[in-house]
């Protein structure tokens, strides 16, 4: 079946929805508007205004009652219209889904999904451009899920939901128009592990999220040149699947994280170390990093772009990993 | 509440009007004993009693049901004792032990107990209030007729998340009471430096949602407003503001040296104890003999007493369950 | 306003009326001219125009002075304007170049410009109200009787820093006017799904803060209401908050397929159109020829095209540019 | 002159109102109670009510008020009681605070200074007990700075203020009673570099603020067992002093670094994969990292601290650092 990640997406709601009385969609303008990117569309004549909740602009406040709601033994999706805003909300999830189950000795989890767009590369300045996903699995008690691909965006809300803690699933704005073929009985997918979505034995690419495709862009202009990457997509960022990302650089010997977070602090530093850690022995060249530029990102196109990664700083850093240890 | 009503209320039910006193005097016993256990070091962190206030759990928790849910602040221990949770629990919590109703991990600031739908405990100010709305939510989309108490202080009020918190209850009709506890200072900030609009009932209302102002020294006021509101909200009226107005006679915590106020404030207000003024009431009709005051004390006394001991005798979580909780155990598939 | 009050108005200053009308249809013209280049591709990102809302930014800036500050929000492109900021750095800025009055980096939603204390163009709703109050609060503490302008829309009472930022100003007495642009959505979110109290400018009394209601169709009633307003402020009075009643012809932004309203209510609001109202008032008492009109549309026009072809010849700020202005560049000590 | 870390934060506060009119300090409880760690105790009457502000309790509030201040000409000093509570002012910090000099084109910096009190160890459990500096200082635009000595409470300030960009200054909690001597003259210090707070040739420890006399004590201890550590004191945590750190392991070509963040994503990692990247051929053994444990920090003392890095955990990495490439 031909679909696009934004149905897929609006399809795993639907069909949580469906599935289990206690899940119901709560955020900004996901009713009557159809959510702000429009994955939500047709969910409110489907399933009511109770089910796809309408919120007012108040971030901090309907986080918290999804949590709350969770608690109250339902099953939550919160949409956080952008990752921009979430900041409004860090204090909910740090402070109460990420705590609650542990502070209360075991008694009170959490399972509440909160899904937001993340994500630059739209013209949309500093303040809608943000790329925090990396960032935010620094916190212990969330899950932090980052569907690439149509599979995904399909198939990772079912699982996040029948998760008994709080997960946030991050969906990249450039990828709501990606459109596929999508297997008809596509369903609920793992979240536990990493998945190479490109073999090769010359450096590991490893990425997620909006910049997968940066990636095996990249991969394919390499192969052109004789540099065979294989490139990871992490999926989940929190916990990361370090057995999938020492296979491949135990097989590789290089590595190119690529992430659109900030560069300084970001997960690429965490998957660096930890790579370093676990198999320094292994690697011929240090782990490099391609990253956002450490700006706000800018509104003009060209340096907004010059900010982001892309495929040829991708494929400069393979070429001076494979040359340098060469 | 009038003298004559507090005497109406004597009269006609003077063994409920004991019990009231009976719950007052047990938070205030927990609360002078965490202050000796915190001076002979047994309890650290911070801790924050609530000597003074007891009137206004007393009177809220006797209005609720079992299957209602109660969302509390980090100054609590009176909250989570009358609403069900053992002493014992709790002095072993303050403890730090595994005994403790969240196994020590929580602390004087973090009660919880699924049992009797105590959810916490919250150490920063207004953060419970979504949690309420939440918990709220879900009761209404269930169809559940149960009742969510949600208490913090008029500090919170000028937090962000109040505002958001009381908006959404009232917009989307949902079975909260919230119960404002005025006790006219937030640290050392008092009310009219933190509110441009110190008549935090009338505050509330600008969200449409009915409030009242009540005698928060007065146990039989709180519980009969408390009643009120919790019959209206579980009839499906919208939630409902309780601004409750108390004093604590003691320090915000224990590192407060209270160069905020005057002692004479706090005098002024002490005259009001609300243990004392019920006790009195009750001597007064006939309805508190000396020996029922002792036997009400050592009754009271001996509960204590046990908690400390059960706390004394705990035993500390094994350091290899440190990381326990965090998530989830899961059940293999 | 009544209808004798315009008439008014217009006899006793028909010029200054005349300027009012000149500065909605500079508003209206820059708008359609960014829709138009939105289509054309030359502008991206989020575009937030503000048609049908002119009255609000021509009436309150007519009313505040050059040392005066304004902060606004992503649909500020005629507040910017009406401030004084040239066409032509608004225009070059949406085309994302070096001429532009962020040199390209802030785009549609972030004009600033330090000549006119324009700070912005904020896109986190609500995110400018805590800014303004800072504002506000260094002109009292220094002494100077400087006036901050606040503009956000309806959707912003919701959020939290909306209400710390409210009394903040009031509990401080801080220089501020707080204006409310009530369009009635927020993106597809009517006022009375986000707010349990609707009537916004008696939420504001709550705060203890003078509040009133315009009719922000009428560039006349604003204009005075701003001018009352501003005057008390600047007198000492403390901070005043206008609520705006206005409305938005066009979608929310470009991307809006506009599902969560009907025609007809566009239609009639339409029909209350700023500019036209006004204009025919002018005309109906013969202080607007037919010839003042073309003149007036002409100069307009010509400011709008000069201002597309100063930005089409705009350039690149050089990417080796990019890292400038995360941190101050330091002078050599 | 004996003094304490928080007098010695104290005097600069007050040297400062003192120094400069524009200059005031805006918190909660800053004034009547004194300070929730009684830093501002006695300024309230020196100063006056306008310039020492108590503030009702809205973080984003007042903090973004802070933000508007300094844009309008003054150099507030913001108190955030405890940085547990800056969650939720991030918006305004992250949004606004750091964006605004790059967003509006070079035209808006914001001179402010926020301070707030970081770290655990004190039995606050979960929700009071957070050391987020290190995450911090994953955002462009930010200053992030780490007074661990008497030296650099009294003089970190003064430099913060004269900073016109934004200047976040984090007081590890357990610091304020810590006593010693003073000059008579200490006055303002750089905020630029890296501190060698003790020299050795056998490996370099690397850390900052509340853990600095951890590593300071491990240091003492090892040099018993004849390792020879070098112990680093960051300082500044946004911009890292990269200088500083690749010297110290060109020496010894080993390194572990210590921070009270958790482990995951926290600048621990930053710092790991920057020493892999620019050192990698120099290292003899893998950068390893002693921080939090990755769980909310609990109530109950032998689990919080064995939570928390301690003396003991650092000279158990560094052994193993010194005996694996030994
Ligand atoms: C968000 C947040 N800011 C600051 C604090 C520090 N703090 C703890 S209690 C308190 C005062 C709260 O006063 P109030 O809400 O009136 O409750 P009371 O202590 O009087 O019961 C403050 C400022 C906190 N815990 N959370
Ligand atoms: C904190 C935050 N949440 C959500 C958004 C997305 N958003 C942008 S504009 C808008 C609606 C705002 O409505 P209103 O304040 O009434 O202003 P209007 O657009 O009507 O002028 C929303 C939800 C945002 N920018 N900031
Ligand atoms: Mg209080
Ligand atoms: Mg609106």
């Amino acid at each position: 079946m031909k679909t696009t990640y934004r149905e897929a997406m609006r399809a795993a709601i639907r069909e949580a929805m469906q599935k289990d009385d206690r899940v119901f969609l709560m955020g900004e303008d996901v009713g009557r508007y159809g959510g702000g990117f429009a994955v939500s569309l047709g969910l409110l004549e489907e399933f009511g205004p109770v089910r796809i909740r309408d919120t007012p602009l108040s971030e901090a406040g309907f986080v918290g009652a999804g949590i709350g709601a969770a608690l109250g033994g339902m099953r939550p999706i919160i949409e956080i219209m952008t990752v921009n805003f979430s900041l409004l909300a860090l204090d909910q999830i740090m402070n109460n889904a990420a705590t609650l189950l542990h502070m209360s000795g075991g008694q009170f989890n959490v399972p509440v999904v909160i899904r937001m767009t993340t994500g630059g590369g739209r013209q949309l300045a500093a303040q809608h451009s943000h790329s925090l996903e990396g960032w935010l699995a620094h916190i212990p008690g969330l899950r932090i899920l980052t569907p690439a691909t149509l599979e995904d965006a399909r198939g990772m809300l079912w699982t996040a939901l029948e998760d008994p803690d709080p997960v946030l699933i991050f969906e990249h704005g450039s990828l709501y128009n990606v459109s596929g073929e999508l297997a008809d009985d596509a369903g609920s997918v793992d979240i536990d592990h990493a998945v190479v979505r490109r073999e090769g034995a010359g450096l590991s690419i490893i990425t997620y999220g909006g910049t997968l495709s940066t990636a095996l862009e990249a991969a394919e202009t390499l192969s052109g040149e004789g540099i065979d990457a294989e490139v990871i997509d992490l999926r989940t960022l929190r916990p990361l699947d370090d057995a999938a990302i020492l296979a491949s650089v135990a097989k590789t010997h290089r590595a190119v994280v690529v992430d659109e977070g900030w560069r300084s602090g970001g997960i690429s530093a965490e998957i660096s170390a930890r790579i370093t850690e676990s198999a320094f022995y292994d690697l011929d060249v240090p782990v490099t990093r391609v990253c956002s530029a450490e700006v706000p990102i800018p509104y003009a196109r060209h340096l907004e772009q010059t900010s982001l990664p892309s495929s040829e700083r991708v494929c400069a850093a393979a070429r001076e990993v494979v040359g340098a240890g060469g | 509440m009038t003298d004559e009503q507090t005497a109406a209320a004597i009269v006609s039910d003077p063994e409920h009007v004991r019990y009231l006193l009976r719950q007052m005097v047990r938070v205030r016993r927990l609360e002078e004993a965490c202050v000796e256990q915190y001076s002979a070091a047994k309890i650290r962190g911070f801790l924050h009693v609530y000597i003074g206030e007891e009137a206004v759990a007393a009177g809220v928790m006797s209005a609720i049901g079992p299957d209602d849910a109660v969302v509390a602040t980090y100054r609590e221990h009176g909250h989570a004792l009358l609403r069900g949770v053992a002493a014992n629990a709790i002095m072993a919590e303050m403890y730090g032990h595994a005994e403790g109703c969240c196994r020590g991990r929580g602390g004087s600031m973090h009660l919880f107990d699924a049992a009797t739908r105590f959810y916490g405990g919250n150490a920063i100010v207004a953060g419970g209030l979504p949690l309420a709305v939440g918990l709220a939510l879900a009761d209404k989309m269930s169809g559940r007729d149960r009742v969510t108490v949600c208490f913090f202080g008029e500090g919170a009020v000028a937090e962000g998340e109040f505002h958001e918190s009381i908006n959404l209850a009232a917009l989307w009709d949902l079975p909260v009471l919230f119960c404002c506890e005025n006790n006219l200072y937030a640290m050392g900030t008092a009310l009219d430096r933190s509110e441009s609009q110190t008549d935090i009932a009338l505050k509330a209302s600008g969200y449409a949602i009915a409030s009242w102002t009540v005698d928060g020294m007065n146990v039989l006021a709180v519980e009969e407003s408390a009643r009120r509101a919790i019959d209206a909200v579980r009839a499906g009226a919208g939630p409902h503001f309780l601004e409750l107005r108390t004093y604590r006679f003691r320090a915000h915590s224990m590192f407060d040296p209270e160069r905020y106020r005057e002692k004479t404030e706090v005098e002024r207000w002490m005259e009001r104890d609300p243990i004392q003024s019920l006790r009195s009431a009750l001597e007064t009709h006939g309805q508190l003999s000396a020996d029922q005051w002792s036997a009400l004390q050592r009754g009271v006394d001996e509960e204590i007493q046990a908690a400390i001991t059960f706390a004394e005798n705990g035993t500390l979580e094994p350091v290899e369950e440190l990381t326990r909780f965090v998530y989830s155990e899961r059940t293999a598939p």
